[in-house]
């Protein structure tokens, strides 16, 4: 019943994003993911597609809460 | 039989109008899909009419009639408690196995589904004739989805008569049996056994395995024992069902356990073994389907068989026997064949069995999760600190939340207590949406819910339990 | 009265043992904070003694003694149903609030939180005196969490009394009365009403507002005042409250409504009109902390005060009254006070009422998410189209999601129907998550199981409906 991938570790990405990469014909196994604890976002297979996807380092920058 | 001439041009024709098929017909029609659903006996399959949901009516009139038996710790007193099994049977026909029925058949005819009442039989890839007692159509189609569910499988020596029921014939009896006998404990035997148990039936449970509610964890299973204990249930595992013998009034079961064969008298005795899938007398060869063994339908993730215009779903096809994983599968064969880029793609398919408490399992169970190497942390929270579940005089079960190690991020959960069927589902959506621990933790649960035991799990799997 | 010369130190005091201040004693001491915590009366606060649980219990009675005199949809019908309050009240103290709790108290042991017995009272903004009867005892803290909770609102010509009783007088009486009038018809007059209405009583709302239970929507209030109906409570509204007259064997309620003056005999009124912070005689003022007219606490958003060294939870500080909402408060302070860069920071702050048949209500509703000028969906589905709520014999009610029309995010729900609380948590997590509703739809729901309407509404909401 469970989906099997090459590496134990599986993607995280809600399941709408799963299907946004499949309606891309995106292999979100090869997304780098910047959302919250690891999850894969739209906005990473938008990037991925574009070939600018965007480093960790960078998403975490924008993404840090101000006190 | 009249066999029609010109073949009727279809875009899709579904098969069967279960679960499986009445979901995969709608949504193919709102894709913008002509379709047309085959039924040859009555609109919404089996768990419309002789499984999922007759079956919890019984449950429930169970329940009710063990409330008003005994709610004494409420303060509660009654006399004379009675119960007139055909008013409850009426209950259940008709106000809700039909009322369900007559909703999926409005449902089709406002989705523009034309309804075809007959047998289907596939020709080939691209036409099928559909047969009543005295007539025949030939329908050709662009694709096919091929739903047509299963049935209850037979064991030598108990021929299913009237003494000798399947599932279908125990949820339709009109008198409370004095004895019955179970030969397969699964969950749909589980779940019949607790319908009589509770209505005062004698009930044992013959299982060939070691224990009953195989694929439940063991811990789960041994509260459901518990309370079967409790209504005076035998169950006799390692058991090997042998014969039946019908007599006037009864039936006479004979089974092995520990190399020694028994006998048991019983008003009824019930087979829930298993099921097979339809896929016989179907014309599926004929159109070139490849079947396994079994008969089961091999199929891609979009639900497409070995034949490019036919598509299979639900019980014909791999994988456990449900109403929703049918449902699920419907949407996708339906989506698929109107164009969209879709393929089976869950992590966490819920199995729920409505016993005594109710037991839910949903993404990986601790041992499937080891068996796959991931380094896990399992949790286990007793609905005992749950204050909802005090109010409710409900205490009795668990949850376990199966974590990653790494990030905490959730891959299972099992629950076994009230309402388990409903606290899953929080536990279903967290799994498929990647999240993990800490953001159920800091999701605020209403109090008192039982939900709560969601949360307090997740703080637990945190190391920072409040309620444990 | 002794005053204790030498200030005992310590990190972290609590003030009150509630929801709020229990858990953030145990979250402190998690922490690795030194905590102790000071209780006046029960452990456990108003929501477990006499709040949230013993409510919910006595609904339970309720429900058990409706379902034991009324059956007969499913077939059961019983005799001389009888209903012994005494054994319904040691069942809810023993059973169920003792339960709990001691084992709160059991938490804070194990949590090595110290439990000081006595009354708090503020010196200055580092120490803190306990009084006993007999003996006082100052500690000093490096900080304190007040949580203090909240008491009934006496209004004028309605002296509490044991005739004119607050909530937690209606949850102790040990006899069912004939007549109750019921001032106030929010969520707690509402689940009382609906308590002594199971159990037979004549009640009378009186509702000073248009409408009881208020904050809900409309349509859910709708669905309870129709039970109210079918169980013959008499719902006042824009009544007002005047005078109360104690009797010998009851109490005469006056009351204006349309301007005229109305009188009404009955064995007990009931007034639930509002809570007010315990913020008074605790020495806030000489500390320096500083609260709004209403005497509520005014916070950051980690809980604290004016004052440093002075935190701030629950019913004290300004918000819904809730339980949930303290518990949520507690984890930020003591979190924070602990050095953690935490701050309160919901989306979805559920609501319950444990009516007939219970609502919930989660994130925005229709009208708060038009009054911030969102383009919204919204979307509703019945329960009648779930086949668990049919099996259950329980179909009233419906779901409403609220989406966003831009990228269909879910950022509202409400439920009315059976087991709303239970159902809204899939809900709440969904908000908080910032989950849409394919993303739900896309999530497998076992079958039947009452969570199915959440996957239901969200693909309504989608356009793509099954079930509607
Ligand atoms: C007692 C019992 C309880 C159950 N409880 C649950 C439960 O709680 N939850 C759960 O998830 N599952 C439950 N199940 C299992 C569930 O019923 C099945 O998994 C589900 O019905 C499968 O759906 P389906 O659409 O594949 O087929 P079915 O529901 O079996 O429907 C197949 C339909 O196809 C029709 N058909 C077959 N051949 C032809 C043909 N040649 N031409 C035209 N029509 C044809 C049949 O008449 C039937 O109506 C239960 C089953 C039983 C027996
Ligand atoms: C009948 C009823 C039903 C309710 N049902 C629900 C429900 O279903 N869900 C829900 O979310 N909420 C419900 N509530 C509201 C809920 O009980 C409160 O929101 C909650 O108890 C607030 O928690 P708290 O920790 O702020 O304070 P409380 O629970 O009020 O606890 C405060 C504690 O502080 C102690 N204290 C006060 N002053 C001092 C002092 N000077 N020194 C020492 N100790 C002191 C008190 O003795 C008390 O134990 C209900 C309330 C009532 C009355």
């Amino acid at each position: 019943a469970v989906e099997e991938s090459s590496s134990n570790k599986r993607v995280l990405a809600m399941p709408s994003v799963r299907q946004f990469a499949r309606d891309k014909d995106v292999d979100i196994n090869l997304v780098q993911a910047t959302g919250k604890g690891g999850r894969v976002t739209r906005e990473d297979i938008t990037n991925y597609l574009e070939g600018g996807q965007t480093t960790v380092e960078e998403e975490v920058a924008v993404a840090e809460e101000s006190e | 039989m009249v066999v029609g001439d010109f073949a009727i041009e279809l875009d899709t024709v579904v098969v069967g109008s279960g679960p499986g098929g009445y979901v995969a017909a709608i949504r193919a029609a709102q894709m913008g899909q002509k379709v047309a659903i085959v039924e040859k006996d009555a609109i919404g399959g089996v768990c419309l009419n002789v499984g999922c949901i007759p079956s919890k009516a019984l449950i429930t009139a169970g329940h009710k009639y063990q409330e008003s038996l005994d709610s004494s710790i409420f303060g509660v007193t009654t006399e004379n408690v009675e119960i007139d099994f055909k008013k409850t049977q009426e209950w259940k026909n008709n106000q809700v196995v039909s009322k369900l029925t007559k909703g999926v058949e409005g449902l089709l005819k406002k989705n523009k589904v034309e309804i075809l009442r007959g047998e289907a039989f596939f020709n080939d890839e691209n036409t099928m004739r559909v047969m009543t007692e005295d007539s025949a159509q030939t329908y050709s189609f662009e694709n096919a989805i091929v739903a047509t569910g299963s049935h209850p499988i037979e064991i030598p020596g108990f021929k299913f008569s009237d003494r000798v029921l399947d599932s279908t014939g125990a949820l339709s009896l009109t008198e409370i049996p004095k004895k019955m006998a179970i030969v397969g404990g699964g969950y749909i035997g589980s779940e019949l056994a607790g319908v009589y148990a509770n209505l005062g039936t004698e009930i044992t449970i013959l299982e060939g395995l070691p224990s009953i509610l195989n694929g439940f964890d063991k811990d789960m299973v041994k509260i459901v024992e518990k309370n079967f204990k409790k209504r005076g249930v035998n169950i006799i595992t390692n058991a090997m069902a042998k014969e039946s013998k019908v007599k006037e009034d009864g039936v006479s079961v004979t089974y092995e356990t520990n190399g020694e064969e028994q006998t048991l008298d019983v008003d009824y005795v019930l087979v829930t073994v298993g099921r097979k899938p339809n896929t016989e007398d179907l014309g599926l060869e004929q159109a070139g389907v490849e079947m396994d063994e079994r008969g089961l339908i091999q199929v891609n993730r979009q639900g497409r068989t070995s034949v490019e215009s036919i598509y299979a779903i639900g019980d014909v096809v791999p994988g456990p026997a449900l109403a929703h994983k049918a449902s699920y599968e419907a949407k996708i064969a339906a989506e698929a064949i109107s164009g969209k880029k879709v393929a089976v793609d869950y992590r966490a398919l819920p199995a729920v069995a409505f016993t005594d408490p109710e037991i839910a399992s949903v993404g990986y169970t601790e041992s499937e999760a080891k068996e796959h190497e991931l380094d896990i942390k399992v949790t286990k929270f007793f609905m005992g600190g749950n204050g909802r579940a005090l109010s409710l005089n409900a205490t009795e079960g668990f949850i376990r939340l199966i974590t990653t190690k790494e990030d905490d991020v959730i891959i299972g959960a099992q629950v076994a207590g009230v309402s388990a069927s409903d606290i899953i589902a929080e536990l279903g959506l967290a799994i498929e949406s990647g999240l993990n621990a800490e953001d159920i933790a800091l999701t605020i649960h209403g109090h008192p819910s039982l939900g709560e035991v969601v949360m307090d799990a997740s703080e637990a799997a945190l190391g920072l339990p409040i309620h444990m």
